[in-house]
C-alpha cells in the first residue's frame, strides 16, 4: 500500500469535514456528521472511482447511545477500504441517504431500516427483510430485542399483485430452475419479457442477530460457514480473517496456505457445479450429468483434506483444525491432473452443442456502464468488461506467493459469464498446483487468541460468485456487530436491466447466469407494497431521474 | 392410504425452505452418475401436483412458510414428508432465531391445526446430507434396509 | 475454416466417446461400500463410563445438539442427533476424551425419538440447601484433579460463599459472634 | 370365411402391441438415456411402475377446469384404436384403412392440443402456444409428404429417389412431432415447470403420459410402413416388421435425444420451415426429372 496516497486521501476527506481519522491495515476509518455525509460519498465514490462495498447500521446506544451508520467503499487500483461512520441520536434515528450517487447503495438502507428502524430522508422507503405481516416498531438488529422472540406465525401469503394489461408469470417462489425459493415475476407480452418485479429472500435466517447473541467468537465460524452451502468457507475465512485483523492475530503461514488451499477446492467444485446446472437449463441434460461426474472427485478431495464434503468446519481464528500431510498432497494433485484432464474435452464439447450457442449468445446482456454504477461482482463483472478480482487486488491468505491471471470478456452476456467460469476453473487448478508444492513447515494455529473490545475491522475474499464483504466490530467473548455482504447481494439488482428484452424461455439461464446464492443474499427482500409498475432508468445521464426508484 | 405402489417409482418435489442450498446440491448430486437414484424410480418433479414425496430442506422461513403449507396441502394422496438434513429435522443451527419456526416437527404441528393429513414423515440427519444417507432413507422406505439408530438412555457408570 | 467447423459440428457426438471412456461409474451403494474416506466426522459416540456430566462439550455445540438438563436429582446430557452439525468441536473440548468420533452416516429414520440418545447422572446435593451443584463423577474428578477442595465440595456456591464469608467474619470480629 | 389360424393369431399380437409396447419402449429409452449419462439408469418396467402408481393417486381436478375428464378419456381411446385399426390396416393392405388412421391420428393432434386449452394455468397455456408453433409447420409437412407419396405413387410404392426424399421429411416429422429434447418446448422441464402436464395429477397425468407415449409409437409406424410396403411379403410377417421396425426407429430417436439441447420457440420453428420447404423443393424436382 502506497503510504503517500493514503496521506493524501486523508489530507482530502478531511477538507470535506471528515473527523477522528484512524488507519489500520488496508483501511481507513472515518467519521463525519451526517449532513455532511453525502458529500463526502460524492466525493469518495466518483473523485476517488471508488466501488460502493456495503453499508450497516449499528445500535451503540450501549456503547455511546447512539446509532451509528458505516458506509464502507473500496478501491481496487489501490487495494484500501475507506469506512465512513455517521451518528444520529437514538430516540429519531435519521440518516440522509446515498441512493442518488450510489445505486447499489439502496438494498443495504433498506435492510438497516427494516432490522433497526433508521428512517432515511429523501427517498421512498419500503420493507425489505422482513415478512410482510411482521409486527410494526419490533426490530431485531437492537441490542433490547431478544433474538429468540417469535410472533405467531402466518401460513396465509400476500397474493400475487396481477397488473391487468400485461400477462404475469411467476417464476418461483419454487421453480424447477432456481433450486432456491426465490420470486421473480416476469411481465411478458408475447413472450418478450417486459418488466421484473423481484420478491424473495425466503431465506432470512437472521444470521447477524445470531451472531451477537447466542454465539461466542470460535462458534461463529461454523455459523458462517452455513451462510451459503456452496461457498461457506469463503464466509468462514473472511469472517476469521475480519476478526484476526481486529485484534491483530497473526496466523501462521502453513493455516494461510491451508485456507487457500480449500478456498480453491471450493471455487473448482461451485463452477463445475454452475457450468452443470447451466446445461440443465439448456436441456442439455447429458452435459449436466458428465460436469458433475467430473466434479464428484472434487468434493470427494474436499472431504479427504477436511473432514466433510461441504460444511469443511476447519477453520478457526487464529489458525485451523487439521493438517495437509504428504499422502493427501500425492492424492490431491492425482485428482487436480483428472478433473483438468476431463474437465477439458467436456468444455469443448459443451461449447460446440449448436443450440447451447444460439442461447447463449446475444441473451441477457449487461453493458458496462450499467456494471460499473451498480458495482456488480465477480464473474458477472469480469463478463462485462470491469477488470475486478479480490484475490488480486487485495490479497489475503496465501494468495500474494501465486500467480494467475484474471480472465475478463466484454460482450457482457449470458455465454461470456459461461466463459469466464470455465476458464476459472483451469487458473484454480494452476494455483492449487503453485498453492501445494510451496506450502512451509510449521504450526497451523496461533497459540494465544486474545481479542480485545471495541475494534472494527473489514475483510473481503474473492468468493466464486464475486467480492464477499465482513464488518466486525468487537465485544466481549462475541462480536458486539457482524455485517455480512454476499457478493449476490450486488448481482441482483444488475438482473432488471439484464432481463429487460429477453425471451421467456431465456429467462431462467439469465437468472442463473448470475448464479444466484439467494440464501447468502438472503438477508434483504424486496417488495413493492402499492404494486404500481416503476422503471429502473439506470443508463439515464447524472441529473435527476437517475435515482433507481424502484427495486 | 397404502404406500405400495410408492414402493416402485416416487417422485419428488424439492421444496427449499430456506436453507444454505448444501443439501439442496447433494439432492442434486444424488440424480448425477455416481449415486444415480434414478435406478430406484425416483425422480425429480416441478409441480406439487404430481409429488408423491415432498422433500424438505431448511428450517421453514417466517417468509416460506405460507408457501409451503400451500405446497403440501396442492399434492394428492398419499404423501409422504422427507425432513432432509439438520435444519429440517431439528431447525439446524438457527433452531431459535426469530425468523424461523424450527424445522419439520414445528410444521407438522402447524399441519395439523391446518388438518392436513400427511402419510409418513422420514428424517435424514446430516449437514449437509450425505448422497449416501439420502439413498440410504430411500432404501428404508423402500424396505431394502433396516434402521440403524435407536434411542439409547445410558445410565454414567464406572 | 471447413474442417474446424466441421469438427464443431460433429461436437456433439464427442459426448459418445467421453461417456463410452468413463463408462458406468454408478456405485450400487445399499449393496456396495459408499465412497467415503476415513477422514470423514460422522456421528459422535459418547462413552458413559469417561463422561462426568460437566457440561463443557454442550457450551461449545453451536447448535446445541448436546444440552445437560438439570433436573431434580439428575443431570441428563442429550444427543439429538437431528440437529447435529457433526463439526466435532465437543471432541476437541471433553476433558475426559468420552466423546468418540463414527464415520457413522446412514441415520434416516421415520420417528424422530431414534435420533436421541442420552447419558443420566446421578447428583450430589448440597449439605445445606440441598440443592443439586454436580454430577457425582464430577466430583470425584475434581477431587481426584485438586484434593485440598475435598471440604467445601460438597456446598452450593452460594453457601460456599456465606461459608467464606462467615469464616472471615470470624477471624476479623475477634471471634465475637 | 371363416378366418385362419394366422389370421387369428396376429389379432392379439397387434393389440399387445399397441397396449403393451409403447411404455416397454419409454423405459428402454430412458435406460438407453443412462447408458449416455454414464450412470446405471431405472429398469425397463420403470415405465409402468410409474404409471400403475399414478392411477393408485387421489383424484385432484385441475383448478376450474371444465370436464377434463373426458377429452382426456376422448383422447386415450381414440388413439389406441387407431393403432389398431392401422396395424389392422397394414396387415390386410388396405390402402383405406391406412388413409383413415391417418386422418385419425389428425384428429389426434387436434385433441392433444384442445386438453391444455382447459386447464387456466399461465405455464400451461405458454407451453400450448409453442406446441401449436411448432405443431403448425410439423403436421402440414407430414400430411403433404403423405399425400405426395400417395398421389405420385398411386398406392403401388415403388422404390425411387424422390420417394426416399418423402420418408426423409416423414421421419423428421415423426421425430418433432413425438416431443424429443430440441423440440419438447410444450413441456420444457426448467422454463415452463412442464409447462402443459403442469395441472394433472394421479389418474388424469396417468391416462395423458400413457396416451402421449402411444401417440408416439403411432407417428413412427407411418414412415415404417411406407419403407416395408416396398418390399412383397406375407401379410402377417409385414406387420411384425413394421412393429419391430418402428421400435428400431424409436431406439434410433432415443440415442439422438440425449445429444442435443433445447431449442426456443423462436429459432425451432424458422429452421424447421427452412428444412421441409427445401426438402420438398428437392423431391418435386426429382419427381419432375422422373427419377
Amino acid at each position: 500500500m502506497n503510504n503517500d496516497y493514503i496521506e493524501k486521501v486523508i489530507t482530502e476527506l478531511k477538507a470535506r469535514g471528515a473527523s477522528d481519522i484512524s488507519v489500520s491495515h488496508d483501511t481507513i476509518f472515518v467519521s463525519v456528521e451526517s449532513d455532511k455525509l453525502r458529500s463526502l460519498v460524492e466525493y469518495i465514490h466518483n473523485e476517488l472511482d471508488c466501488y460502493f462495498r456495503t453499508c450497516g447500521g449499528c445500535d451503540e446506544r450501549p456503547i455511546n447511545g447512539f446509532f451509528a451508520l458505516y458506509h464502507i467503499f473500496g478501491d481496487d487500483k489501490h487495494g484500501l477500504n475507506i469506512v465512513v461512520k455517521t451518528y444520529a441520536s437514538s430516540d429519531d434515528p435519521k440518516f440522509p441517504t446515498i441512493v442518488d450517487i450510489v445505486p447499489a447503495a439502496d438494498w443495504c438502507e433498506m435492510e438497516a431500516h427494516d432490522l433497526l428502524g433508521f428512517e432515511f430522508t429523501g427517498r421512498r422507503q419500503y420493507r425489505l427483510v422482513l415478512p410482510p405481516n411482521w409486527p410494526k416498531g419490533l426490530y431485531p438488529l437492537r441490542k433490547e430485542v431478544p433474538y429468540n422472540i417469535r410472533p405467531k406465525p402466518s401460513t396465509s401469503g400476500e397474493q400475487i399483485s396481477k397488473p391487468t394489461n400485461i400477462a404475469a408469470i411467476p417464476i418461483g417462489p419454487y421453480h424447477p430452475a432456481l433450486h432456491e425459493p426465490e420470486y421473480f415475476e416476469l411481465y411478458i407480452e408475447g413472450e418478450k419479457v417486459v418488466d421484473v418485479k423481484y420478491r424473495g429472500f425466503h431465506v432470512h435466517r437472521g444470521i447477524e442477530k445470531l451472531g451477537e447473541t447466542r454465539m461466542t467468537y470460535q462458534q461463529i465460524n461454523f455459523l458462517a460457514e452455513r451462510i451459503c452451502g456452496i461457498c461457506g468457507f469463503v464466509h468462514s475465512t473472511c469472517y476469521c480473517q475480519a476478526v484476526e485483523k481486529a485484534a491483530r492475530i497473526d496466523v501462521p503461514e502453513r493455516a494461510l496456505f491451508i485456507r487457500s488451499i480449500v478456498l480453491e477446492v471450493e471455487r473448482i467444485h461451485s463452477h463445475l457445479l454452475w457450468v452443470g446446472v447451466a446445461a440443465h437449463l439448456l436441456g442439455y441434460d447429458t452435459g449436466f450429468m458428465h460436469t458433475w461426474r467430473i466434479r464428484e472427485p472434487v468434493m470427494v478431495l474436499a472431504e479427504l483434506l477436511t473432514g466433510s464434503r461441504k460444511t469443511y468446519g476447519i477453520n478457526l481464528i487464529g489458525g485451523v483444525r487439521r493438517d495437509i500431510d504428504e499422502s493427501k498432497k500425492k492424492k490431491a494433485l492425482e485428482f487436480l491432473d483428472i478433473v483438468e484432464r476431463e474437465f477439458k474435452t467436456l468444455a469443448d464439447t459443451l461449447l460446440s452443442i449448436p443450440q447451447i450457442k444460439k442461447r447463449l449468445k446475444e441473451t441477457g446482456i449487461l453493458p458496462k456502464e450499467d456494471a460499473r454504477k451498480l458495482s456488480v461482482v465477480g464473474p458477472v463483472a469480469r463478463a462485462s468488461g470491469l477488470d475486478r478480482d479480490v484475490r488480486r487486488d487485495l490479497p489475503y491468505a496465501a494468495y500474494k506467493y501465486v500467480d494467475f491471471n484474471v480472465p475478463v470478456y466484454d460482450e457482457g452476456d449470458n455465454m461470456a459469464r459461461l466463459l469466464v467460469r470455465v476458464d476459472e476453473v483451469f487458473e484454480s487448478i494452476k494455483i492449487l498446483r503453485q498453492l501445494l508444492d510451496q506450502i512451509p513447515k510449521g504450526p497451523i494455529i496461533a497459540e494465544d487468541i486474545t481479542i480485545p473490545e471495541e475494534r472494527m475491522a473489514v475483510s473481503l475474499t474473492e468468493a466464486p460468485r464475486g467480492e464477499n464483504v465482513h464488518f466486525v466490530i468487537t465485544g466481549r467473548g462475541k462480536p458486539y456487530r457482524w455485517k455480512v455482504r454476499a457478493p449476490s447481494y450486488q448481482n441482483i439488482p444488475a438482473l432488471k436491466i439484464m432481463l429487460n428484452g429477453v425471451q421467456l424461455a431465456d429467462a431462467p439461464i439469465t437468472i442463473a447466469s448470475i448464479d444466484p446464492c439467494f440464501s447468502c443474499t438472503d438477508r434483504i427482500l424486496v417488495i413493492r407494497d402499492n404494486g404500481e409498475k416503476y422503471w429502473l432508468k439506470l443508463t439515464h445521464p447524472r441529473g435527476g431521474s437517475s435515482c433507481p426508484r424502484s427495486l | 392410504m397404502s404406500l405400495e405402489y410408492l414402493k416402485k417409482s416416487i417422485w419428488v418435489f424439492h421444496l427449499n425452505t430456506g436453507s444454505c442450498n448444501a443439501c439442496d446440491i447433494e439432492v442434486l448430486d444424488v440424480l448425477t452418475p455416481y449415486f444415480d437414484a434414478e435406478r430406484f424410480g425416483v425422480k425429480l418433479v416441478v409441480s406439487p401436483r404430481h409429488a408423491d414425496a415432498i422433500l424438505l430442506t431448511g428450517p421453514i422461513t417466517y417468509e416460506s412458510l405460507p408457501k409451503v403449507v400451500k405446497a403440501i396441502e396442492s399434492a394428492p394422496r398419499p404423501r409422504i414428508i422427507i425432513a432432509l438434513g439438520s435444519c429440517a429435522c431439528g431447525g439446524g443451527i438457527w433452531y431459535d432465531t426469530y425468523s424461523t419456526i424450527g424445522g419439520v416437527p414445528e410444521l407438522l404441528k402447524i399441519l395439523k391445526e391446518h388438518n392436513i393429513e400427511v402419510d409418513g414423515v422420514y428424517y435424514v440427519p446430516g449437514c449437509p446430507v450425505r448422497p449416501e444417507s439420502i439413498i440410504y432413507a430411500i432404501g428404508l422406505f423402500k424396505g431394502l434396509v433396516e434402521k440403524k439408530v435407536k434411542r439409547k438412555v445410558k445410565k454414567a457408570g464406572f | 475454416m471447413s474442417e474446424k467447423s466441421l469438427g464443431k459440428k460433429l461436437g456433439l457426438f464427442k459426448i459418445l466417446i467421453i461417456a463410452k471412456k468413463a463408462g458406468r461409474v454408478t456405485r450400487k451403494y445399499p449393496f456396495e461400500k459408499p465412497l467415503v474416506t476415513d477422514e470423514f466426522r460422522g456421528k459422535i459416540e459418547i462413552d458413559e463410563k469417561e463422561c462426568i456430566g460437566c457440561g463443557a462439550c454442550a457450551n461449545a455445540c453451536p447448535p446445541n445438539a448436546l444440552k445437560l438438563i438439570k433436573g431434580e436429582n439428575t443431570f441428563i446430557l442429550q444427543y439429538f442427533i437431528g440437529r447435529c452439525i457433526y463439526c466435532w468441536r465437543c471432541i476437541d473440548v471433553c476433558p475426559t476424551n468420552a466423546i468418540k468420533g463414527t464415520r457413522e452416516f446412514e441415520l434416516a429414520t421415520p420417528d424422530l425419538n431414534d435420533l436421541y440418545e442420552s447419558v443420566v447422572h446421578d447428583v450430589i446435593k448440597c449439605r445445606e440447601c440441598s440443592k443439586p451443584i454436580m454430577t457425582v463423577k464430577a466430583k470425584d474428578y475434581i477431587i481426584s484433579k485438586v484434593s485440598v477442595s475435598e471440604n467445601y465440595i460438597d456446598l452450593d456456591p452460594d453457601c460456599r460463599k456465606k461459608h467464606f464469608l462467615s469464616s472471615i467474619e470470624k477471624r476479623f470480629s475477634g471471634g465475637i459472634e | 370365411m371363416i378366418p385362419s389360424i394366422i389370421d387369428i393369431a396376429v389379432v392379439p399380437v397387434v393389440i399387445a402391441a399397441s397396449i403393451f409396447l409403447p411404455p416397454l419402449l419409454d423405459g428402454v429409452e430412458r435406460k438407453i438415456k443412462a447408458i449416455i449419462h454414464s450412470r446405471i439408469g431405472p429398469p425397463i418396467l420403470q415405465t409402468w411402475y410409474d404409471l400403475l402408481k399414478l392411477f393408485g393417486k387421489s383424484i385432484l381436478a385441475p383448478r376450474n377446469s371444465l370436464h377434463i375428464m373426458t377429452l382426456i378419456l376422448m383422447y386415450a381411446v381414440l388413439s389406441i384404436t387407431t393403432l389398431i385399426l392401422f396395424l389392422y390396416g397394414i396387415y390386410c393392405n388396405s390402402l383405406h384403412y391406412v388413409i383413415a388412421s391417418v386422418a385419425l391420428f389428425m384428429m389426434i393432434q387436434a385433441l392433444y392440443l384442445t386438453i391444455p386449452f382447459v386447464t387456466s394455468n399461465p405455464f400451461a397455456a405458454i407451453g400450448l402456444s409453442r406446441e401449436i408453433m411448432i405443431m403448425l409447420i410439423n403436421e402440414i409437412a407430414f400430411i403433404t409428404a403423405f399425400s405426395l407419396i400417395l398421389y405420385f405413387t398411386r398406392g403401388i410404392y415403388t422404390w425411387s429417389f424422390y420417394y426416399t426424399v418423402l420418408v426423409i421429411v416423414l421421419l423428421i416429422s415423426s421425430y418433432v412431432s413425438s416431443g424429443r429434447i430440441p423440440f419438447d418446448l410444450a413441456e420444457a422441464e426448467p422454463e415452463l415447470a412442464s409447462g402443459i402436464l403442469i395441472e394433472f395429477s394421479g389418474p388424469f397425468l396417468g391416462i395423458y403420459h400413457y396416451t402421449s407415449l402411444v401417440k408416439r409409437f403411432l407417428v413412427k409406424i407411418v414412415p415404417s410402413y411406407l419403407v416395408l410396403s416396398l418390399f412383397p411379403l406375407d401379410p402377417y410377417i409385414r406387420v411384425v416388421l413394421v412393429i419391430m421396425f418402428s421400435c428400431i426407429l424409436w431406439l434410433l430417436y432415443a440415442t439422438i435425444a440425449p445429444l442435443l439441447g433445447r431449442s426456443r420457440v423462436d429459432i425451432a420453428p424458422s429452421s424447421l420451415l427452412k428444412l421441409y420447404t427445401s426438402l420438398f423443393a428437392v423431391a418435386l424436382i426429382l419427381f419432375i426429372l422422373g427419377l
